[in-house]
């Protein structure tokens, strides 16, 4: 089933908290919500469920418009951020919840908890109540519940935030896995861009209620088509720099010159935004075609295999991912080369603007 | 915390208690009001008497605005009494309770007994336990060369209804701030001990602070029993000696089933009332002010 | 200045602990050298929380002795302990002003005012609190409460070690960078030892200059950020540390060369006397294997995930998993491509701990 | 802590204290009359049951223990019972006028029962309910129900909305959520919220007493009748005193572990 948001909007308190939201989702789509917290993310999935009504628009189920339809009727699963479940029934209890209300045969019930179960390794837990499981236990119950119900449309609102890292990184493999069998819709809602990025599928990018981008994960993170598309996209924090472009002179806001920037190039002279992610600058000394900047390191952070710089280079402070264990001492200056091509530049409105080829100039 | 949403089918869920508290109260209030604003000639016909009760119950110079101003401010007074004793040795008792293991429960159950004693038998008890020939308490304070006795005495009836009433309440002082206690989580204890704060500190700074709503609702229901006491006085002192211990309540069972004086009584009444409504008004603001509070 | 030194500290939660397996903390040695910030990091219930109390004073070890320096501290009450905290949840006091809550540990030491005043001015300005200090603790955002926290131990100038205990379990996600770079710029400030308690690796990896990898109430390693992630001698370490973990695959091993699933890899040291009997794994991170266009064992691709700044394929070699890095440059991938080990970075595992191999 | 001790000493004897009147009742139920009489004791010289037996034996105190009794089940019943939904709506839903309808209940549950004695007594009699059990359980609901709103409140509170929204979106009706799932969650509150109405109806006595005169005299109406129609039998009235205790300690003993937060209205 398609499952489609028309013109969305809700106001809450005299603040429009979704601001004309409009997405179309395909059958057996993986869709990440990506956003800060209060971007809008549980809303909007609280809407699609029928757990709050939108004040304008409609949602299309297959063409079928149903907005006003009671969450009771909808053919939808949902698992919370807390690992919400029974208290006063055990896992196996829990598991089965949906399909004694469906009033299904219990051999058929017993067969698929039994197979839930076995997805999520809950086998030997079936008669433990939720007060006598870890966290990760009692979020596999949850995500069994969802699973059991074979719903149209299963909605995971940062389903392993509180879970430990570990855990995290096994269940996120498995979820695609569990759910990409079912044909189902999922909507999975995340603050952090590298979920986003393991997850794949396609990304909706939120701030502040409104979509920014909507598209397959990696060409959102490699194409964003607003600033805050790419901020949002971006951990470490992106680093931007405000300029001002004169012909084919750029100078950055502190006047400082930095030469031709081919993102500009054809653009209309006026103040301009340049971004760029942490992977994108390197250190080292100056090198031909890079952009250079002089910074002084604030603090080093070693994760592993890769080292963030922060270096202070009067503009802000920037980071920079260097591969490797390399520990610069703060108050030391380096240089960090920045690659253009891989640098975002956006106008004073936000929007992406890219290099304009001479031929587009002429038409 | 997901934001309530707004449901007016609710109301059906309501309903029923909406019906079995109005039934207790519309009638019986709108008697009370009608009284008030009527006279009789006897014989069962009214005449209509506006608010000729009201003027005279609150201006002091007439009689019955003398009685009202002297029972009125003799209750206030006994409320107050209480609060100001009930309060601190409420809190202190609990900070001594034990906190953790097998105590706890029968700890609990023993300080709640009093409560759980019918109010006429309450006033029984102390009748008994404070008359010089037969109870301890009159025993021990004559045997001290006292004056102590309470039929004659008024200090006497006035300072056991006191003591009756702190006897009788301060256990609902106690579990109240001992629940507001065990709340606290104890991260804060393990950091006021890395501050090197005093037991005093500890108490003032976080304790104390965190036990705010829970003494909100400690004070408005002691203010409340207080105020509307009736029972326990009547048994132990009947009012007396004299009028020393007639509280608002007796004064007004008196003027109503005593003196049938129905116009008196009614006014009376309606202005009692519309004191205990200020009192809660008061309360309910402070309360949704605090739950605000913490939702924020 | 103190370092911290466990004698033989181990601890069980009831009962009379006989041997190894009834410790919820297994017995531990070791020294906390002054001034360096140290991790606990581990899954939940591998007792990093218990090592904690111990040094803060909350648990009395069963077993074994705490110096802090020389003092033996093992039975000492927490306020005896010059230590500081900073909880999971934000602790203020409330009804205080941010200046009053940073100035409490020093008015209950009954310090003159000018000396507190001076030293909460100081710390408030190294905290970012200062623009804060007028107004009531009770309004701020957590990070802020957490700051405030960390700032109650700061400002006793004796205090010897400050205690972490996911102190950024309630902050806002944007927020935990900034934070934990003030932590460290605070760390690089201060001469102070600091342990910080957390499960996630990169908390502990970008903070601790060492970092005490426990599972099952056991340290199973300490070292570098470095260490653990080139040499994890225990192969938890080699799975936990890392996104993702560590490949491992069953092997034969002879001299400096290993049959791995019917081929052969070369190592990167000699290990002659293996002995026999005993599982042994070949270890290396996805970091170091490489699929490539060149020579190079042939794998079978299941399926490949684009992380942005790099490329993961994840592959099966004859039947075992593995996770391989995919360069930039080999834009697509067919059903099968041939992968490259780096073998310096290749260790040999005997029943799950690293076995040191000769030069070649 | 050093002077761990000194609060648990404190704390006995503060009990001991509270005990103390509660001790002399039971001894003087356990005295003759003349006994008590002839001076003062600190314990039962040769201690009897004989007023208890006498009690026992006697119908119309049986027959007042029995009404008290059955009047106050029948409040607590109906009060727990209205309370419920009301209680989940308070929590769960905003509704034109929640806060003041509230309010009302504050405002009732704080009512003088001296002021509504008379009128209450009126309105019974005009209704034909006087001198029944009903008479007095609907009386006592005037400040047993918005008691049991307030308390019960505070639990519904303590389960989180998100439990209700997985039932809904599980396919639960309403009904079967609020009896399969819901009820059994809040089963402490709905205990302590029972004890609280069984206890403040149990111990009221100037309604009790004003809205019966015979065929349903409570108890305490019995009480004050021996009190003064048989001259000072002081060993009798003591050990009916003791009696009405009985019930109290009972119910409380089956909800000691959640009794603190009941008291502060489930609000902690």
């Amino acid at each position: 089933m398609t499952f489609v948001l028309d013109h969305i909007g809700l106001e809450a308190g005299g603040l429009r908290v979704i601001d004309d939201v409009s997405l179309t989702f395909e059958p057996g789509s993986l869709n990440v919500l990506l956003g800060p917290t209060l971007a809008g993310k549980t809303t909007i999935m609280r809407l699609m469920a029928g757990l709050d009504r939108p004040t304008t628009g409609r949602l299309l189920l297959d063409g079928r418009d149903v907005t006003g339809v009671a969450v009771r009727e909808r053919s939808v699963a949902m698992v919370y951020q807390q690992f919400i479940n029974y208290p006063s029934l055990n896992v196996y209890e829990n598991i089965a919840s949906p399909l004694r209300v469906a009033r299904l045969g219990s051999a058929e019930i017993e067969a698929r908890v039994r197979e839930a179960a076995r997805v999520l390794r809950l086998e030997n837990l079936l008669q433990r109540m939720p007060s006598q499981l870890s966290g990760g236990q009692q979020q596999r119950t949850a995500i069994a519940r969802a699973l059991v119900k074979r719903a149209g449309l299963v909605l995971l609102d940062e389903p392993l935030a509180n879970l430990d890292y570990k855990l995290r990184e096994e269940l996120r493999e498995e979820l695609p896995r569990i759910f990409s069998a079912t044909g189902a819709i999922l909507i999975y809602a995340t603050t952090e861009p590298s979920e986003a990025l393991l997850l794949g599928g396609f990304t909706v990018t939120l701030s502040e209620g409104r979509v920014t981008q909507f598209g397959p994960t990696s060409r959102v993170y490699r194409d964003p088509r607003r600033i805050e598309a790419a901020r949002v996209f971006s951990d470490p924090p992106l680093n931007e720099l405000a300029v001002v472009k004169r012909g084919d002179e750029t100078r950055g806001a502190d006047g400082r010159p930095l030469g031709r920037i081919e993102a500009l190039a054809g653009r209309p002279d006026g103040d301009y935004r340049l971004a760029f992610r942490a992977d994108a600058a390197g250190i080292g000394p100056p090198a031909p075609g890079a952009l250079s900047f002089a910074g002084t390191v604030a603090v080093t952070e070693l994760s592993g295999s890769e080292s963030f710089v922060h270096a202070d280079v009067g503009l802000g402070v920037w980071v920079c991912l260097v591969e490797g264990v390399h520990d610069w001492a703060p108050g030391q200056v380096v240089n960090l080369n920045i690659d253009p091509s891989r640098v975002f530049a956006f106008d004073s409105r936000g929007e992406r603007v890219r290099q304009i080829h001479a031929a587009e100039v002429a038409a | 915390m997901i934001a309530k949403p707004i449901n007016n089918r609710a109301w059906f869920f309501v309903l029923p208690v909406l019906g079995f508290v109005l039934f207790s109260s519309i009638v019986p209030t709108m008697t009370v009001v009608n009284y008030s604003v009527q006279d009789t000639m006897g014989a069962n016909n009214f005449f209509w008497n506006g608010d000729q009760w009201f003027r005279d119950l609150l201006n002091p110079t007439t009689a019955i605005g003398q009685r009202f101003n002297d029972a009125l401010f003799r209750t206030l007074a006994f409320s107050l009494t209480c609060l100001l004793v009930e309060i601190p040795l409420g809190i202190a008792v609990a900070l001594c309770a034990p906190r953790k293991g097998w105590a706890v429960g029968p700890a609990l159950v023993v300080v709640a007994l009093p409560m759980l004693i019918p109010w006429n038998v309450v006033g029984t008890i102390w009748q008994i336990f404070t008359r010089e020939d037969i109870g301890l308490f009159g025993a021990a304070l004559t045997g001290l060369g006292l004056p102590y006795n309470v039929t004659q005495e008024a200090i006497s009836a006035w300072t056991t209804i006191v003591v009756m009433d702190v006897w009788h309440w301060t256990p609902l002082v106690v579990l109240l701030s001992y629940a507001g206690l065990r709340a606290i989580p104890d991260a804060y204890y393990q950091a006021a001990r890395i501050d090197g704060a005093s037991r005093w500190a500890v108490f003032s700074k976080i304790e104390l602070p965190k036990l705010q709503k829970v003494l909100v609702i400690a004070v408005l229901l002691r203010f409340m029993q207080t105020f509307m006491i009736y029972t326990e006085p009547f048994v132990v002192t009947g009012g007396g000696p004299g009028s020393a211990t007639t509280f608002l309540s007796i004064d007004l069972d008196k003027i109503a089933l005593g003196q049938v004086d129905l116009g008196n009584a009614a006014a009376m009444s309606l202005v009692y009332y519309l004191i205990t409504l200020t009192v809660c008004y008061v309360f309910f603001t402070i309360m949704t002010q605090l739950e605000r509070r913490r939702d924020v | 200045m103190t370092s911290i030194t466990l004698d033989h500290i181990a601890h069980a939660y009831y009962g009379k602990p006989r041997e190894d397996s009834d410790y919820q903390l297994k017995p531990l040695n070791h020294v906390w050298e002054h001034g360096l910030a140290y991790a606990l990091l581990g899954p939940s219930g591998c007792g990093k929380t218990t090592l904690l109390n111990i040094i803060s004073g909350l648990v009395i070890p069963s077993v074994g002795r705490l110096l802090f320096g020389e003092r033996d501290v093992t039975h000492l009450p927490t306020e005896q302990r010059n230590i500081a905290q900073v909880f999971q949840f934000p602790v203020i006091y409330d009804t205080m002003t941010v200046a009053e809550n940073l100035a409490f540990p020093l008015k209950n030491r009954r310090l003159p005012k000018p000396v507190i005043e001076k030293r909460v001015a100081e710390i408030a300005e190294m905290l970012d609190l200062t623009a804060d200090l007028g107004r009531r603790a009770r309004g701020l955002t957590a990070d802020a409460k957490q700051k405030i926290s960390l700032g109650r131990g700061l400002v006793r100038s004796d205090v010897s070690a400050v205690l972490f205990d996911e102190p950024l379990t309630v902050i806002d996600p944007a927020l935990k960078w900034e934070l934990r770079s003030k932590l460290k710029r605070v760390h690089r400030a201060l001469d102070l030892l600091m342990i910080y308690v957390t499960h996630d690796q990169i908390e502990a990896l970008t903070f601790a200059d060492k970092v005490v990898v426990m599972n099952d109430g056991r340290a199973v390693q300490i070292g570098t950020p470095a260490e653990l992630f080139y040499r994890p001698e225990h192969t938890f370490v080699g799975y936990f540390i890392g996104s993702p973990g560590m490949n491992f695959l069953p092997a034969e091993v002879e001299g400096a060369r290993a049959r791995v699933a019917g081929f052969d890899l070369a190592l990167g040291a000699a290990y002659p006397d293996l002995p026999k009997g005993r599982s042994v794994q070949v270890g290396v991170r996805p970091e170091f294997v490489s699929a490539t266009a060149g020579p190079g064992l042939p794998a079978q691709v299941r399926r490949v995930a684009d992380l942005g700044r790099k490329r993961l394929a994840y592959v099966s070699l004859a039947g075992h998993p593995l996770v391989a890095t995919l360069p930039n440059e080999m834009e697509s991938v067919g059903d099968s491509v041939n992968v490259a080990i780096d073998a310096v970075n290749t260790h040999v595992y005997v029943d799950d701990i690293r076995v040191a191999g000769r030069a070649p | 802590m050093r002077n761990d001790a000194l609060p648990r000493v404190l704390f006995a004897a503060y009990v001991l204290v509270l005990m103390l009147p509660i001790y002399w009742l039971i001894k003087m139920s356990l005295q003759s009359n003349t006994d008590i009489m002839s001076g003062l004791t600190l314990y039962p010289r040769h201690p009897s049951f004989e007023k208890y037996i006498a009690i026992f034996n006697d119908p119309t105190w049986v027959h007042g223990f029995g009404v008290s009794l059955s009047y106050v089940a029948i409040n607590t019943a109906i009060s727990v019972a209205v309370a419920l939904p009301a209680a989940y709506a308070f929590n769960r839903y905003h509704f034109l006028g929640d806060k003041h309808l509230f309010f009302w209940l504050l405002t009732n549950l704080m009512a003088p029962a001296a002021v509504f004695a008379m009128p209450f007594f009126q309105l019974y009699y005009a209704v034909g309910l006087f001198d029944t059990v009903w008479a007095v359980a609907l009386a006592h609901c005037l400040f047993n129900v918005p008691l049991a709103v307030w308390i019960l409140e505070g639990f519904v509170g303590g389960v989180p909305r998100e439990i209700d929204e997985t039932a809904a979106i599980d396919g639960y009706s309403f009904p079967r959520f609020f009896i399969r799932i819901f009820l059994p969650l809040i089963a402490n509150g709905i205990g302590v919220t029972a004890f609280f109405c069984f206890m403040f109806s149990w111990v009221e006595q100037l309604l009790a007493t004003t809205l019966t005169s015979s065929h349903a005299l409570p108890f305490a109406a019995v009480m004050t009748r021996a009190y003064s129609v048989a001259g000072m039998d002081w060993s009798l009235l003591a050990a009916a005193g003791v009696l009405t205790m009985i019930p109290g300690a009972v119910v409380i003993w089956f909800v000691r572990n959640h009794i603190a937060k009941g008291f502060a209205l489930g609000r902690v």
